[in-house]
């Protein structure tokens, strides 16, 4: 009976007598939403166009934000060190589809899956060859990052905004808006809808592929560096930031694969469910529910809508 | 043209297989509207129609693939609102499919021995040594699966994956993947799809095989109207999802509908 | 074509292999110290300067000294990544060279080898982490686990807590906040914290932090403001320390009433915070600094002659300085083990008994060239940690200062929990070998 | 020409059914299998110990994830829980009834492990692909957190780990510091043997052409009369199994203790790396993929020692990510069947030898 208290209605209780709480719980959960839906940006943008599954969008985040802080802290200009960063994730997409997608074109998924890890294991060595194990603070004055927070003394309590998390919120719904008119408005990104379409489609409209997979990777090389910058600004920037790929991955299974918006949505609704879940329920089993909620939160709306939010139904024909 | 004993009088026996009033749609979309018509035991039943007439989604609905939202089917005097795929196949119904559905990764052999899946009920402990009843069954089941090898002359390609094998020879071992099933009634969708003209000479000669050899019954979907003549009993005709005409073949060559439907004159 | 490449290559892979396997055996005229270290992988900026500082110390001794009694130290760093299986494959890899001693720098290593410690007569020295129990001299002969235990490190916070509130009769009814890695690391101090709350009257509110979580903990801080705990006290490793002084920061939570454990108290665990952390209080057994002749000679013998990996604005901070500790334990133990047994070229039996006769007083360290650095540290035969005090560093936005005397364990509560502990390990490992060394003892 | 069938006639069906049906293949055999069991007297510890014993229990879980993944064509990522499973149930079992021999715990572990495995393959009728991977990442995280929170798990022991305690077989110790490698070695090679040629019989038969059928075509082999929720979970709790002997053996015949990250996510993808580096769908596939994958790093690390080269530890592990990476791309790329196939042509040249074709 007390049990059933607890869970049915001591939480809700609690939401109504510290207002100030549940708002800051919402908004904790929406900042990490919108977080996690910037690195499953990366995943969607890779696999609407070239149809891999890319594991290695994690390690890109950590491998972009510590060349940033490197080439900062080896003395360069905090716009230079942008530049060359954005440089190197160029680099890095020319690489990989020369050296990885254009001899594994057409196999399997599972096989291009399995080769992002490849990819991960070399930027892990590669990262940690190069700028050392150690972790890096992310100089957010240089970047002219927000600090502090805007404080509300309102709903009987508190209810504070950290500044980085609003414009971490602002970048992402720019870089949203900004992709959406990419692949709606200009001839390339239409190329890449086509490419998503079908590959035959867009070669029979004269685009390279390889052009094509180039871009791809190198945008989400930028959405990257983006995620980077912010995970790095809100801990610090190491090897550990990897981890946070696998949040994605509940994500896109909420949001589909190849749904920009749904990522967005996907990553909110994660964000949202498993930060509430773990204030509110998340003492009831002693904590630490954050590790697993999010997936089981995509395991049981796969059981209801196999196809994700905003996938089509699926009809099965022989 | 068969030899005309076959004709009205194997017509006028058992009935294997009834459809009453079947309808399917697919949100909103109608693919097959309040068709009926019957199979009788060991007839060769054809079902042809301009593309899109609903004819395969008709096959789906009689293995269990699809469930009609009405109408009912009986088969073996049992009538079934909803019937899963595995249940049809238990009772004896077999097929092959408009676009090969072999198991690309396996040789033909075993394709061939998965479609004896359901007669082999060894348990999973005698699985595991393969040795005993396990090792008995294996062997009792290859023979039988090397009658049908012999039967479809495939015997060079035993040991290839079947995904390597081409487009002609794919059909017969599917074919004798739906034969090792030992069905009573045998599905074919498009048996001689994409074939020339001498492998469609042998596919039919297979066809007629099974029929007087094994007394199976078949159903068939085929657009060469040549071969539909010539190894049916009855045909049944469906345009845009609905039965236009039902008849011996000699009747349907003279109907007005199903010639409208042909040369797409409106209706 | 490709297939004939991918032959020829597997094939030099497997010839490197073999010779890899059987080059193990060499010739012993150097006393070998294997260093599990691990600059790679998501814990690697605490292990880092760890690993520098334990390198760089050893090393000095040989620039200077020509290693200990004469006889030069072969330091070898075997790569673990703070992961179990490359610990236990590094174990494999030096059992047989005669190794004096290893320290596995992972609680989840020290767990694997604690058993095998016996069998392959190597001892371990697992300084302030590890199996707590492994204190207890009678039941683990060849594990060492000094200056403290987790449980002496949370008594010395509750007491300086007692302290600053002006006695432990003030601790009733107050609120403390244990937020720590969920692994057996983080979990350990629970069970002591909860007698103390119940021996003196506060709560305990628990925030859990997955290892998959470390760098977010937006729900534990949330939780902690709910809660309004008085004080914080923190068991975090790796990149969960400098998060969750961020996140205490900026939910406004006083960072004079936070406190970590020696493992949460490294320069780049508040660095992260920036000014905002200002305040943030840590454990601390092992100096501040670089004022001190030993460490200046590792900067003369070693960092400025280029044999150092450390960068130039890392050397001497926090964990750098713990792991000059780490290995100052070690060359006494060495020392120690050549005056037991006379030999010079020592292994790892003879450098059990040297760790058993350990005694770094205020004095001893001195000589060193630590004066006032350590903790005086005294192992024993039935007590293989020895206790020792530790003192309470503040971070005031640059850099770690000293704001505490040397606090003292509660031991009498510590004891009892140890003996238990070490009793049930025995217990549950069945056939766990009785004690047969006989007690080493200083000439 | 030492490779040729010819002359070797079958004469009836079972002998054709056989799964090596060519003389030599069965030579070779008995002779990988000799040196095998001769290893040991080569007396280096550490080639059983770090190698052979780890290697030939991810090998017996690749072949766990192998009939899931790569037979029954349903991905799954959460291998390292299974084992998990396997290890705790077998810990649990041996503290509660310590009179029973261990070698029966661990094999019984792995239906404790089947059972789980089970149940989170259930989702599998609904899911497929990449979708049902992280079905099975929910699984993975989720018995994870079981394993640290759950204390009743570990015995409450305040470390948090498991520890093994020893066990013996007719007087000989085989669990715990003082089991010699040999012991342990043996042990794990039966079960491996053992478990091989049971894997082999299984996927050789009828329940493996369903399994292979339900991959190929699912639609086609539920039209067949194979059911494919039954196929699919059989597969699953098979998987499970192996997987969950493998995880009761690396803690008791290897590690000697374990924390729950032994069971983390890493462990998942390497095992998934061996059998698709390995090749999908084929047990020496298994083999060929924990050897390059376990093996290949250990291998790298201390070839720079042996040639006299002085790296710094962490740098060699940085040039081993690196090396392994694009090891991992280089093979895919020569053949993305995987190195099992590799094997099969190569076979096949040599039986054609020296002919082309």
């Amino acid at each position: 009976m007390h049990m059933l208290y607890m869970i049915f209605i001591d939480p809700f209780m609690q939401m109504a007598q510290a207002p100030d709480l549940f708002a800051q719980t919402l908004w904790d959960g929406l900042v990490a939403g919108v977080l996690y839906a910037l690195i499953a940006l990366g995943f969607v943008l890779i696999f609407k166009a070239s149809g891999v599954f890319n594991f290695a969008q994690g390690i890109m985040v950590v491998f972009a934000a510590l060349t940033l802080v490197g080439l900062h802290d080896a003395g360069l200009n905090a716009f230079l060190a942008l530049a060359l960063t954005i440089g190197v994730m160029f680099i890095l997409a020319f690489t990989v589809e020369r050296a990885v997608l254009r001899p594994l074109v057409n196999q399997p998924d599972i096989i291009l899956f399995m080769a992002t890890f490849g990819i991960t294991y070399v930027l892990i060595g590669f990262g940690e060859y190069v700028f050392g194990g150690d972790p890096k603070v992310m100089p957010t004055d240089a970047f002219y990052l927000p600090k502090g927070a805007i404080t509300y003394h309102t709903l009987g309590g508190m209810v504070q905004f950290q500044k980085l998390d609003i414009a971490a919120a602002i970048v992402a719904s720019i870089m949203v808006a900004g992709l959406a008119v990419f692949f709606s408005k200009t001839r390339i990104g239409r190329a890449l809808r086509a490419v998503a379409d079908s590959h035959e489609a867009a070669l029979s409209v004269g685009i390279s592929l390889e052009q094509i997979w180039v871009i791809v990777w190198f945008a989400a090389g930028l959405v990257a560096l983006v995620t980077g910058i912010f995970w790095g600004a809100r801990s610090d920037v190491s090897f550990a930031l990897e981890v946070i790929a696998l949040k994605a991955l509940p994500v896109l299974i909420l949001g589909g694969f190849t749904s920009v918006p749904g990522a967005i949505v996907g990553g909110l609704i994660i964000g949202l469910g498993e930060k509430l879940f773990e204030f509110y329920w998340g003492p009831l089993m002693g904590g630490g529910t954050d590790a697993w909620f999010a997936y089981v939160i995509a395991l049981v709306f796969l059981l209801f809508r196999p196809q994700g939010l905003f996938g089509e139904k699926i009809i099965e024909r022989i | 043209m068969r030899a005309p004993t076959n004709g009205p009088d194997v017509a006028a026996g058992d009935v294997l297989l009834a459809v009453e009033n079947v309808s399917l749609s697919f949100g909103g979309v109608r693919a097959v509207s309040d068709v009926s018509f019957d199979i009788r035991k060991g007839e060769i039943r054809a079902i042809i129609g301009p593309n899109g007439a609903g004819k395969t989604s008709m096959l789906n609905v009689i293995n269990g693939f699809y469930h009609p939202q009405e109408g009912r089917i009986t088969f073996k005097g049992q009538t079934r609102p909803k019937m899963r795929p595995y249940e049809a196949a238990d009772g004896g119904i077999a097929r092959t499919f408009q676009n090969v559905a072999l198991f690309r990764g396996m040789t033909a052999l075993d394709n061939i021995m998965a479609g004896r899946s359901l007669k082999m009920n060894k348990s999973f402990f005698w699985q595991l040594l393969r040795y005993g009843p396990a090792m008995q069954e294996e062997v009792e089941h290859r023979a039988r699966v090397e009658e049908i090898i012999d039967f479809l002359k495939i015997q060079e390609i035993r040991r290839i994956p079947v995904g390597r094998l081409p487009y002609g020879l794919q059909k017969r071992v599917e074919l004798g993947r739906a034969l090792a099933m030992e069905p009573e009634l045998l599905l074919l969708d498009e048996p001689m799809a994409g074939m020339n003209l001498e492998e469609k000479e042998d596919m039919s000669r297979f066809i007629l095989d099974v029929n007087d050899h094994y007394g199976t019954t078949i159903a068939l979907i085929e657009h060469d109207m040549g071969v539909v003549m010539d190894l049916s009993d009855r045909v049944v005709v469906l345009d845009h999802g609905e039965k236009i005409a039902d008849g011996t073949p000699d009747e349907i060559k003279s109907n007005q509908a199903v010639i409208d439907a042909y040369l797409g004159v409106a209706h | 074509m490709k297939a004939r490449h991918l032959f020829v290559g597997l094939a030099c892979a497997a010839l490197l292999g073999a010779a890899a396997l059987t080059g193990v055996a060499q010739a012993q005229d150097k006393i070998f110290v294997p260093l599990f270290t691990y600059r790679t992988g998501p814990f690697a900026n605490s292990g880092i300067p760890i690993a520098n500082g334990m390198h760089d110390y050893l090393t000095m001794l040989n620039e200077r000294d020509g290693g200990i009694g004469g006889v030069k130290l072969d330091v070898e760093e075997c790569e673990t990544g703070y992961d179990t299986k490359k610990g236990v494959e590094c174990w494999e890899s030096i059992k047989d060279k005669h190794p004096t001693v290893v320290n596995p720098f992972s609680t989840g290593i020290t767990l694997q080898l604690i058993p095998k410690a016996a069998v392959d007569k190597i001892p371990i020295l697992s300084m302030a982490y590890g199996l707590s129990a492994s204190a207890v001299g009678k039941d683990f002969p060849w594990v060492f686990n000094p200056p403290a235990t987790y449980w002496d490190g949370m008594s010395m916070i509750i007491r300086y807590i007692a302290g600053k509130e002006g006695g432990f009769a003030k601790l009733k009814g107050k609120k403390i906040g244990f937020i720590y890695l969920d692994a057996g690391y983080g979990r350990e101090p629970i069970p002591l914290l909860k007698d103390l709350a119940k021996d003196y009257g506060f709560d305990v509110k628990l925030y859990p932090v997955a290892g998959k979580e470390m760098q977010d903990q937006s729900s534990q801080w949330l939780s902690v403001r709910r809660d309004r705990p008085n004080w914080m006290i923190m068991w975090g490793w790796g990149a969960m320390n400098p998060t969750a002084v961020k996140r205490a920061a900026e939910n406004g939570y006083p960072m004079d009433h936070f406190i970590g454990v020696w493992w949460s108290g490294s320069d780049d665990d508040a660095r992260g915070g920036g000014t905002q952390a200002k305040g943030y209080l840590a454990l601390n057994f092992s100096g501040l600094g670089s004022n001190y002749p030993a460490i200046q000679d590792i900067k003369k013998y070693v960092v400025d002659k280029g044999k150092s990996q450390v960068e130039k604005d890392k050397f001497a901070d926090t964990f750098y300085n713990r792991g000059v500790f780490n290995t100052a334990m070690v060359a006494e133990a060495i020392r120690n083990a050549q005056k037991i047994t006379g030999k010079k070229v020592v292994d790892g039996a003879d450098v059990r008994k040297g760790l058993e006769t350990l005694n770094m007083t205020a004095a001893r360290w001195k000589e060193l060239g630590f004066p006032d650095f350590g903790t005086a540290i005294h192992v024993t035969c039935d007590d293989h940690n020895g206790h020792s005090p530790a003192y309470m560093q503040q971070w005031d936005g640059k850099e770690w200062h000293r704001v505490s005397d040397w606090i003292e364990p509660m031991k009498d509560k510590v004891m009892p929990l140890l003996d238990a502990a070490a009793a049930d390990y025995v217990k549950k490992n069945a056939g766990w070998p009785k004690r047969s060394e006989a007690c080493a003892k200083l000439p | 020409m030492l490779y040729r069938e010819a002359g070797q006639f079958k004469t009836d069906y079972a002998s054709d059914q056989a799964i090596f049906p060519i003389l030599q293949d069965r030579i070779g055999l008995a002779v990988i299998l000799a040196v095998a069991i001769l290893l040991p007297f080569a007396n280096n510890d550490f080639l059983t110990n770090a190698v052979m014993i780890p290697f030939m229990i991810f090998t017996l879980a690749a072949i766990g994830l192998n009939l899931l993944t790569g037979y029954t064509g349903l991905l799954s990522l959460g291998t390292g829980a299974f084992m998990g499973v396997g290890a705790y149930a077998c810990y649990k079992l041996t503290s509660i009834f310590p009179n029973v021999n261990i070698l029966i715990w661990v094999l019984c572990s792995g239906f404790f492990a089947a059972a789980v495995g089970t149940v989170f393959g259930l989702p599998s009728l609904r899911i497929k692909g990449f979708y049902l991977a992280i079905a099975t990442l929910a699984a993975q995280f989720f018995l994870e957190w079981c394993f640290i929170r759950v204390s009743w798990l570990y015995n409450y022991n305040i470390s948090g780990a498991i520890e093994v305690p020893q066990r013996t077989l007719f007087g000989i110790i085989v669990t715990g510091p003082r089991a010699t490698a040999e012991t342990r070695y043996y042990i794990v090679l039966g079960f491996l043997v053992l478990m091989t040629w049971a894997a082999s019989n299984v996927v050789h038969g009828r329940i493996g052409r369903s399994w292979m059928a339900v991959r190929d075509m699912d639609i086609a082999a539920e039209l067949m009369g194979i059911r494919l929720l039954p196929t699919k979970l059989l597969a699953f709790a098979v998987s499970s199994f192996y997987c969950g002997v493998a995880g009761a053996l690396m803690v008791f015949l290897w590690y000697g203790g374990a924390e729950p990250t032994v069971f983390n996510i890493n462990q998942s993808f390497t095992i998934l790396f061996m059998i698709i580096i390995g090749g999908l769908g084929s047990l020496l596939g298994a083999y060929l993929g924990a050897a390059l994958i376990f093996i290949l790093p250990i291998v790298l690390r201390f070839a720079p020692e042996v040639l006299g080269l002085h790296i710094h530890a962490a740098t060699v592990e940085h040039i081993t990510y690196i090396t392994t990476g694009v090891l991992i791309i280089f093979f895919l790329i020569a053949e993305p069947a995987g190195l099992a196939r590799l094997w099969q042509v190569g076979k096949q040249k040599l039986r054609v030898w020296p002919f082309p074709y």
